[in-house]
C-alpha cells in the first residue's frame, strides 16, 4: 500500500516537474529542476526494475546533461564575441545584442507565443493527451512476448545479462548505430567551430575549492567503478554504457575542476580515441559474416570473448566521447601537444 | 543463396559507415577521394542488389543471425531497392559535386583559411554517415532500428545545414534539428505506443498483428505528424524554405532531394506494411487534402520568391504535396498500385531534378555571387551548362514527357479519375503549369542577354557538369519506366490489385 | 490500477507537458529542455511497458539504453548550435520569420 | 530489331541526333555543323523516301516499346503519317538552307541550329505516332524544344512572349492529357486505327463527348483556334525561320494533325457524326477562319498580318476533316500541306525583305516589287494560292472543301468559304498592289537607291523553291504522288466501307 502511494506520488510528480522546468524564469534554477528531473525518472526507473537504464540515465541523462546545460547557460552570459566577428557584423546586430547582454534579468527568459497561439494549442494538445492517456490504459495483452523470447534464448547469448544480451547480440545493430551518433554528434558539434566557454566552467572551479579535494577523491573511485560496472555487466546490471557514463561523468568532473584542461591539439591520438569503440565494433561485426556468413553474427565459441572486447573499447570511446561532446571545442592545431598527455591520463 | 549474395545487403549500410570512420581519421585531404571511392562502392553494391531482388524476389537478411521479432532483420523489397537506387544516383552526384564544390572553395580566397575547422573534412563525415543512415533506414525492417537511423539523418542532415555559419543558415539550421528532433520523438512514441499494444517491434509482425484500437491509432497519428513535420507537408512546411535555401549547396541538394524523400519512404512503409492503409479511408483522404494544398500553395509561393534557392525551395512544398496525394488514391481498389507506384516514381523523379537545379543553383550563386532573381540577366551567356540543367531539371517539376515527373503524373492522374476524385487529377495537372511559371521566374531574365565583357569569376566548371550530368540523366526518366515499374511490383502491398489486373 | 499504469499516465503526461512547452517557448534553452524531457517520457513508457508481464522485458530496457545515448547526443549538439547561433548574432531566440535577407549574398 | 522496327526511330533519332552533336560545337565553326547538320537532313530525307516507297508498296513499319502498365510507345508509319513526314522532312530542308543564309551573323547558331532540328525530330515523332500517348510525348517535346527557338534573340520583350508561349502551349498539353488519360481509362486503348479506336459502346456518349471536348479542346491551343490563338501572333517576336516553322511545319500543324488523329483514327468519323460533335468543330472552324481574316487585314506589320492568316488558314484543315464527307476530307488533309508549303513561301518572303532592305511593315513596302522582282514574285505565287486562285495549291483545297461541303449537305460552308477569299483578297492584294505600283517610301530607298538586286541566293533559293512548288502542286494536283493524291488515298481508306466511295 505504501509503496503504491509512494509510486503514485512520484508518477504525478513528474509531469508537474516537467512544467515547472519550463515555466521557471530563471534558466539556471531550470536546469537545476532539470536534473532533479532526471534523477527523479531514474528513480521511477529503479521502482520499474530496470536498474540498467537508471544508472545510465542517472549518469547520463540527469548528470552529464545537466552539466551540457548549466555550460551552455553560462556561456550564452559570459560570452564575448571573438574580435575577427566582429567586422563584418551588421550595426544592428550589435545593437541588438548589446541590449540583451545589457538587460539585467539574463538568463531570465519570458519569451512566449501570444496568448490565444497558447490558448488554441491547449485544445489540440489536450486531445492528444487525452487520447494517448486512454491509449496506455487500455493496451492490451500483447499476442507476442519478447521477453519470453529473450530469456529462451539466452544461454545462446554468450552473456548471463538480458539487457546485455539484448544490447550487443539480440539487437546489437542498433547499438552499432548508436554508437555511430555518438560520434556523429562530436563531428557535429566540432563542425560548429565553438571558441572554448570559460564563464560558467570558471565560476564553478573558482568558487568551489573543496571541489578540487572532492575530485580527487573521486576519481579513483569512479574509475573503480566503472571497471566494475563493465566486468559485472556481462551477469548483472551494467556494462559498457553504465561504465562509459561514469567515466565520462569523471572526465567532465576534471575538466570542470580545472585539474585536467581539455585536449587541445589534434594529434590523432584523440581521434583514435574517439573512433575506436566505433571502428572495433564495426570490424568484428563485418569479420565475423566471414565465419558465419552474417553480419553481427558471433560464431558460438567466442561470443562471450568478442561481447567483452567490443564492451572494452567501447566504454573507452563513450567516456571520450561524452567528455568531448561537454567540451565542445575541436582540438586546434596550433597546440603545442603537452596537453596531449593529460588527456591519455583520463583514458585510463 | 550464397555468401556474397544475401550479404550485398549490407554494405550501402556498412561502407558509408567505415568511410565516415576513416575520414574522422585521416582529415580533409584524402577524404573526397574516400567519399568517392565509397559512392562507387554503393552504386555498384545496389546495382547487384537490384539485380538479385528481380532474379530471386524479395530478401530478408536476419542480423546476428537472429530471427524475428527478437532481432532485427534487414528486408529489400522493389519499394526498398528502388529508394536505395534513388539514394545511390543522386549521392554519387553530389560527391562528385562535393569534390569539386570544396576544392574551388578554399581557392577562392583567404576566407576559409580564417576558418580553423575544416568544413571539407565535416562534410564528408556527416555526408557519409548520412548516406549510412538512408540506406539502413530503406533496408531495416524493425520500428526502433528504424527511429535510430532517423535520429543519425537527422542530425547529421542539421549538422550538414550548420556547416554553413552565416546568422541565418545557423537559425534555420536550428529550427531544422528541433524539427527533426520532434518528428523523430513523435515517432518513437508511435513506436512505443505499438509495443505496449502488440508486443514486437519487426514491421511484418506488427502488419500481422495489427487491430484498430486506441494504441494503434495513436501511433498512427503520432507516426503521420511526425513524418509529415519532417518531410515538410503543407502545413507542417514552415522549417523547410529557411533551411534548403540558407545551406550550402551539397547539403541543399542532399536535403530536397534525399532526405525528405526517406520521411516519406518511412510513413509510407508503415502506413501500407503495418497500418494496413491507414486504419480506414478517412486519414489518407486528409493527407491526400493537405498534399493538394501543398501543390497549389507551394507553388503559388515559389513565383512569388525573390531569391533562387528559396523559389527551389517552396518549388519542394509543391513537390512533396504529389507525394501525400497518393495517400487518398492508393486503396486496394483496382488504381491502387498506379497511385502508389506514380507516388514512390514522383520520389525518385524529384529526388534526381531537384539535386541537380540545386546543384546549379550552387554554382549559379557561386559564379555571380548572389542569388537574387531580378539580377539574373546574362547568366545564360556566362554558364550555358548550369542554366540548361536547371531547365532539365524543371521539365521534370512540370512533369512533361520524358521525364520521370510525366509517368508519375501519369499514373497519379489516372488513378485519381479512376477513383472519381477528379478533382485530384485537376489539382495534379494545374500544378504541372504553376511549376513551368516559377521554373520561368529564374529563365526568364537568365536567358537575357547582356553585353558584358569577361569577367574574372570564380572556376565553376565542374560544378556545373555535374549538374547537368544529373539533370540530363534524369531527363529521359520516363523512358525506364517499364523496369521500373516491373522493380516497384516485387513485394508491394498491392499484390492483390495486381493479381486481379487492370481491365 | 496497477503502479504500472500510474508510470505509464505520467509519461504522457510529461509527453504533452513537454511539446506544449516546446511550441509556445521560444528560447532555445527552454526547447532543448523541453525536447530532452519529451524522450524521458517515452524512456520512461517503455521502461513501464516492459513492467508488464510476469519477466522483465529487456528489449525495451535496451531501447532505452540506446536512446539516452541518442538523445545526448543531440541534446549537446543542439546545445552547441545554440551557442554558436549566440556567438553569430547576440540571441537565443529563432527569429519570429525568416526574412528574405538580399544582403547576405555570398555563398560561403 | 528489324529494320522495319528500326527504320520509324532512325527517321526521328537521324535529325535529333545531328541537333546534339550540334550543341557542343563552338559558334564559330560554321562549316563544320553546316555538314553535320545538312549530313543529318539528307539521311533523314533519303530514310523517309524509304520509308514511303514501303508504305506505298504496302510494307509496314511498327516499333512497340511497353512503356506504363498498358500502354505502349509506339511508333507506326501509315499514309497519313507520311504526309505530314515528307511535308516536315522536305520543308526542313530548305528552312535550313534559309536559316543558314538568314542567320549568318547572328550569335547562338548552335544552339539556335540544334533546337531546330530537334524540333524537325518532335514533329517527326509526333507524325509516326501510333498512339494518342506517343502523340503526347512528342506533342509536349515540340512545345520544349520550340520554346529556346521562340525567345532565340533574348531580349526581355522576347522573354515576356517566350513565357506566354509556354503557358499557352503548356495549358493545352495539360487538358489534352487530362483527355488522354480518360480516354484510356474509358477505352483501354489509345491506339490510332483507321476508322477509330472507339466504337460508342465504351462510355456514355456523354462521357465520349466530354473526352473529345478535352481532347480537342487541348489541341486547339496549338491550332490556334479562337480565343485560344492569341499566342501565335504574338510569338512573331522569333527570327523569321523559326516563325516559317512553327507556322509552317510544326507547330500549328501539330496542333492540326492531332485534329484529324483524333476526329479520323480515335473516334472515327462515323462515331464523332453519331455524338453530334463534328459540327460544333466545324463551327468553330469557320468561325476562327472569318475571324483571322478580319484580323489580318488591320496588320500593318507584314509578319503579323501573316500570323493571322494562319490562325485563319490553319483551322481549314479543322473544317475539312469535321465535315462528314468523303471530299472534304481529302480538301482537308491536302491543306496540311498545302498551307505549310504556301505559308513557308510567305514567311521567307517577308524575311527576305526584312533583311535585305529592313521593310517590316506593308505601309512601307512601295516599290519593293520592282527592287526585289523575283522575290515579289514570289510572295505573289504564295497570296494567290492563299487566295485560292486557280491552278494554285491553295484552289484544290478549297474546291473540295466547297464541293464536299455541298455533298455532305452543310451548304454554309459556301458562305465561309467564299468570305474568307474576299478577305484573303483585301489583306492580300493591297500588299501585292503597293509593293509594284505604290510610291517608294522606305529608307532603304536613299541608302542603296541604284543597286537593284535581290537577297544572298542562300535567302532566295529556298523561297523560289517553295513558291514553285505552290504552282506544281496546284497544277500536279491530279498526280497520285501529289498531296492531293496521297489525301485521297488517306480518306478512301478512312472512308472505305462506311459511305461508300
Amino acid at each position: 500500500m505504501l509503496s503504491l502511494f509512494f509510486d503514485a506520488v512520484l508518477a504525478l510528480a513528474l509531469p508537474l516537474l516537467a512544467w515547472r522546468v519550463l515555466t521557471t524564469r530563471d534558466l539556471y534554477r531550470a536546469v537545476i529542476l532539470f536534473i532533479a528531473f532526471g534523477l527523479l525518472v531514474a528513480l521511477s526507473w529503479a521502482r520499474l526494475d530496470a536498474p540498467d537504464i537508471a544508472l545510465a540515465e542517472a549518469a547520463i541523462g540527469a548528470g552529464l546533461t545537466g552539466a551540457l546545460f548549466l555550460n551552455t547557460v553560462g556561456g550564452l552570459v559570459g560570452r564575448k564575441r571573438s574580435p575577427s566577428r566582429e567586422s563584418d557584423e551588421s550595426r544592428e546586430v550589435a545593437e541588438r545584442r548589446e541590449a540583451i547582454q545589457s538587460s539585467p534579468g539574463e538568463p531570465v527568459d519570458e519569451v512566449m507565443r501570444p496568448w490565444w497561439v497558447r490558448l488554441a494549442l491547449t485544445v489540440p494538445i489536450l486531445a492528444l493527451g487525452l487520447a494517448l492517456g486512454w491509449a496506455v490504459v487500455s493496451f492490451p495483452e500483447p499476442a507476442i512476448d519478447l521477453a519470453q523470447q529473450a530469456s529462451d534464448n539466452l544461454e545462446a547469448s554468450g552473456v548471463d545479462h538480458g539487457v546485455t544480451a539484448v544490447l550487443l547480440n539480440f539487437r546489437s545493430y542498433d547499438t552499432l548505430l548508436e554508437i555511430g551518433v555518438l560520434l556523429l554528434a562530436v563531428v557535429a558539434v566540432w563542425s560548429l567551430d565553438l571558441g572554448r566557454v570559460r564563464g560558467g566552467q570558471a565560476a564553478l572551479s573558482k568558487g568551489l575549492p573543496v571541489l578540487h579535494g572532492l575530485v580527487r577523491l573521486l576519481t579513483p573511485i569512479m574509475i573503480i567503478v566503472g571497471g566494475y560496472l563493465l566486468w559485472a555487466g556481462a551477469k548483472q546490471p551494467g556494462g559498457a554504457f553504465q561504465a562509459g557514463a561514469v567515466l565520462g561523468a569523471l572526465g567532465v568532473l576534471l575538466v570542470l575542476s580545472g585539474l585536467v584542461r581539455p585536449p587541445l591539439s589534434d594529434g590523432s591520438g584523440l581521434r583514435i580515441g574517439l573512433a575506436v569503440g566505433f571502428a572495433v565494433f564495426l570490424g568484428i561485426g563485418t569479420a565475423v559474416m566471414l565465419a558465419t556468413g552474417e553480419l553481427l553474427n558471433y560464431p558460438p565459441a567466442s561470443t562471450y570473448g568478442l561481447i567483452i572486447i567490443i564492451e572494452l573499447f567501447l566504454t573507452v570511446s563513450i567516456a571520450l566521447t561524452l567528455a568531448a561532446l561537454f567540451v565542445t571545442a575541436p582540438p586546434r592545431k596550433e597546440q603545442g601537444s603537452k596537453e596531449h598527455s593529460e588527456e591519455k591520463g583520463e583514458e585510463s | 543463396m550464397g555468401l556474397i549474395g544475401s550479404n550485398w545487403l549490407v554494405v550501402p549500410i556498412v561502407l558509408p559507415l567505415a568511410t565516415a570512420t576513416l575520414a574522422m581519421l585521416v582529415g580533409r585531404r584524402s577524404a573526397p577521394y574516400l567519399g568517392l571511392l565509397t559512392a562507387s562502392g554503393i552504386l555498384l553494391s545496389v546495382a547487384a542488389i537490384g539485380l538479385t531482388v528481380l532474379e530471386e524476389g524479395t530478401i530478408r537478411y536476419q542480423l546476428g543471425g537472429w530471427e524475428a521479432p527478437l532481432g532485427i532483420n534487414l528486408y529489400a523489397d522493389g519499394l526498398a531497392v528502388f529508394m536505395l537506387l534513388m539514394t545511390a544516383i543522386v549521392g554519387a552526384a553530389v560527391s562528385a559535386y562535393a569534390v569539386g564544390y570544396f576544392t574551388s572553395r578554399q581557392d577562392e580566397s583567404g576566407r576559409v583559411a580564417g576558418d580553423s575547422g575544416d568544413r571539407s573534412g565535416s562534410f564528408w563525415v556527416l555526408w557519409m554517415f548520412l548516406w549510412a543512415s538512408l540506406n539502413g533506414l530503406f533496408l531495416s525492417a524493425d520500428a526502433f532500428n528504424l527511429y535510430v537511423t532517423l535520429e543519425i539523418m537527422g542530425l547529421s542532415a542539421a549538422g550538414l545545414v550548420t556547416l554553413e555559419r552565416r546568422q541565418s543558415a545557423l537559425s534555420s539550421g536550428m529550427r531544422y534539428l528541433f524539427v527533426t528532433l520532434l518528428g523523430s520523438l513523435a515517432y518513437l512514441m508511435g513506436v512505443a505506443l505499438l509495443y505496449g499494444a502488440l508486443g514486437a517491434l519487426d514491421l511484418a509482425t506488427l502488419g500481422e498483428l495489427m487491430y484498430p484500437g486506441a494504441a494503434t491509432w495513436s501511433a498512427l497519428a503520432l507516426i503521420t505528424l511526425g513524418m509529415a513535420l519532417k518531410t515538410g507537408l503543407f502545413p507542417l512546411h514552415f522549417w523547410m524554405p529557411a533551411a534548403y535555401s540558407n545551406a550550402i549547396s551539397p547539403a541543399s541538394a542532399l536535403l530536397a532531394g534525399l532526405v525528405g524523400k526517406a520521411s516519406f519512404y518511412l510513413l509510407l512503409r508503415l502506413w501500407f506494411d503495418v497500418f494496413d492503409g491507414g486504419l480506414g479511408p478517412g486519414p489518407g483522404q486528409v493527407l491526400g487534402l493537405l498534399g493538394a494544398a501543398a501543390i497549389v500553395w507551394g507553388a503559388v509561393m515559389a513565383v512569388r520568391q525573390r531569391r533562387l534557392k528559396r523559389l527551389l525551395a517552396y518549388s519542394s512544398v509543391s513537390q512533396i504535396g504529389y507525394l501525400f496525394v497518393l495517400f487518398s488514391l492508393a486503396t486496394t481498389a483496382s488504381w491502387g498500385f498506379d497511385a502508389w507506384s506514380g507516388g514512390v516514381y514522383h520520389a525518385f523523379s524529384h529526388a534526381c531534378a531537384k539535386a541537380a537545379m540545386f546543384m546549379s543553383a550552387g554554382a549559379i550563386v557561386r559564379s555571380v555571387g548572389h542569388d537574387d532573381l531580378d539580377r539574373m540577366q546574362g547568366v545564360g551567356q556566362q554558364m550555358p551548362l548550369a542554366v540548361a540543367g536547371f531547365a532539365l531539371g524543371g521539365v521534370t517539376l512540370m512533369g512533361l514527357p520524358p521525364t520521370g515527373g510525366f509517368t508519375a503524373k501519369w499514373l497519379l492522374v489516372s488513378a485519381s479519375l479512376e477513383s472519381g476524385q477528379w478533382w485530384i487529377a485537376v489539382v495534379l495537372l494545374a500544378g504541372g503549369v504553376l511549376a513551368a511559371l516559377y521554373v520561368l521566374r529564374f529563365l526568364n531574365p537568365a536567358l537575357i542577354q547582356v553585353k558584358v565583357g569577361p569577367v574574372a569569376r570564380p572556376a565553376t566548371q565542374n560544378l556545373e557538369v555535374t549538374a547537368f550530368v544529373l539533370a540530363f540523366g534524369s531527363f529521359f526518366l520516363a523512358l525506364l519506366s517499364a523496369p521500373l515499374l516491373a522493380l516497384l511490383r516485387i513485394g508491394t502491398p498491392f499484390a492483390s490489385v495486381l493479381l486481379v489486373g487492370t481491365p | 490500477m496497477s503502479p504500472v499504469t500510474f508510470y505509464l499516465l505520467s509519461s504522457v503526461g510529461i509527453f504533452v507537458v513537454c511539446l506544449y512547452g516546446l511550441i509556445v517557448h521560444a528560447h532555445l534553452i527552454r526547447k532543448i529542455l523541453a525536447l530532452n524531457m519529451m524522450g524521458s517520457a517515452v524512456f520512461l513508457l517503455l521502461t513501464g511497458v516492459a513492467r508488464r508481464g510476469e519477466l522483465t522485458d529487456p528489449v525495451p530496457h535496451a531501447m532505452v539504453l540506446t536512446g539516452i545515448v541518442v538523445a545526448v547526443s543531440a541534446t549537446a549538439f543542439a546545445l552547441a548550435v545554440a551557442r554558436r547561433l549566440y556567438e553569430e548574432c547576440g540571441r537565443a531566440y529563432l527569429p519570429e520569420e525568416d526574412p528574405e535577407d538580399l544582403s547576405e549574398e555570398r555563398e560561403g | 530489331m528489324s529494320f522495319a522496327e528500326l527504320l520509324p526511330l532512325l527517321v526521328i533519332l537521324s535529325s535529333a541526333l545531328a541537333s546534339f552533336v550540334i550543341f557542343f560545337l563552338r559558334d564559330d565553326r560554321s562549316r563544320l555543323r553546316t555538314s553535320i547538320y545538312l549530313g543529318g537532313e539528307i539521311v533523314k530525307l533519303g530514310l523517309v523516301l524509304v520509308m514511303l516507297q514501303g508504305i506505298y508498296v504496302g510494307a509496314q513499319y511498327e516499333l512497340r516499346v511497353p512503356l506504363l502498365p498498358d500502354i505502349d510507345f509506339l511508333l507506326q508509319a501509315n499514309e497519313l503519317a507520311m504526309l505530314f513526314l515528307i511535308l516536315s522532312a522536305g520543308l526542313w530542308l530548305l528552312t535550313t538552307l534559309y536559316s543558314i543564309g538568314y542567320l549568318r551573323h547572328a550569335p547562338n547558331r548552335a544552339r539556335f541550329f540544334g533546337f531546330f532540328g530537334l524540333s524537325v525530330s518532335a514533329t517527326a515523332g509526333i507524325a509516326l505516332s501510333g498512339n494518342l500517348f506517343t502523340f503526347f510525348i512528342f506533342y509536349e517535346l515540340l512545345t520544349l524544344v520550340t520554346y529556346p527557338l521562340v525567345v532565340h534573340r533574348e531580349t526581355p520583350a522576347a522573354m515576356r512572349i517566350g513565357r506566354q508561349y509556354l503557358v499557352y502551349t503548356l495549358g493545352g498539353g495539360v487538358v489534352l492529357l487530362a483527355g488522354i488519360v480518360s480516354l484510356q481509362l474509358v477505352a483501354g486503348s489509345l491506339e490510332f486505327v483507321a476508322g477509330g479506336t472507339l466504337t460508342g459502346d465504351e462510355a456514355s456518349p456523354a462521357i465520349l463527348i466530354a473526352i473529345f471536348a478535352l481532347l480537342i479542346g487541348g489541341l486547339g491551343v496549338k491550332n490556334a483556334f479562337v480565343p485560344l490563338h492569341s499566342w501565335l501572333p504574338a510569338a512573331m517576336i522569333a527570327p523569321t525561320p523559326v516563325s516559317a516553322l512553327l507556322h509552317g511545319v510544326a507547330v500549328v500543324k501539330a496542333g492540326a494533325f492531332g485534329i484529324v488523329r483524333v476526329i479520323h483514327e480515335i473516334y472515327g468519323i462515323e462515331l464523332a457524326a453519331e455524338l453530334g460533335v463534328t459540327l460544333p468543330v466545324a463551327i468553330l472552324a469557320s468561325f476562327t477562319i472569318i475571324y483571322g481574316s478580319i484580323k489580318a487585314i488591320s496588320q500593318d506589320e507584314l509578319k503579323k498580318r501573316l500570323a493571322y492568316s494562319t490562325v485563319s488558314q490553319v483551322s481549314f484543315i479543322a473544317l475539312g476533316v469535321s465535315l462528314v464527307g468523303y471530299l472534304d476530307t481529302v480538301g482537308g488533309v491536302a491543306h496540311l500541306v498545302h498551307q505549310g508549303i504556301m505559308k513557308v513561301t510567305l514567311f521567307f518572303c517577308a524575311g527576305v525583305i526584312a533583311e535585305t532592305i529592313g521593310v517590316k511593315y506593308v505601309s512601307k513596302m512601295g516599290g519593293v516589287g520592282r527592287r526585289m522582282p523575283w522575290t515579289m514574285g514570289a510572295f505573289a505565287l504564295g497570296s494567290l494560292g492563299m487566295i485560292g486562285v486557280p491552278p494554285m495549291a491553295g484552289f484544290v483545297s478549297k474546291w473540295y472543301l466547297g464541293v464536299g461541303a455541298i455533298e455532305a449537305g452543310q451548304p454554309w460552308v459556301i458562305a465561309v468559304l467564299v468570305t474568307s477569299t474576299v478577305l484573303n483578297t483585301v489583306y492580300f492584294l493591297p500588299v501585292l498592289y503597293v509593293s509594284f505600283f505604290g510610291k517608294p517610301t522606305g529608307e532603304w530607298q536613299e541608302e542603296r537607291p541604284h543597286t537593284r538586286f535581290e537577297a544572298d541566293w542562300l535567302l532566295l533559293f529556298p523561297t523560289l523553291a517553295v513558291a514553285g512548288l505552290v504552282f506544281l502542286i496546284g497544277l500536279f494536283a491530279g498526280w497520285e504522288l501529289s498531296p492531293l493524291g496521297w489525301a485521297e488515298l488517306i480518306a478512301s481508306r478512312q472512308w472505305e466501307g462506311q459511305f461508300g466511295n
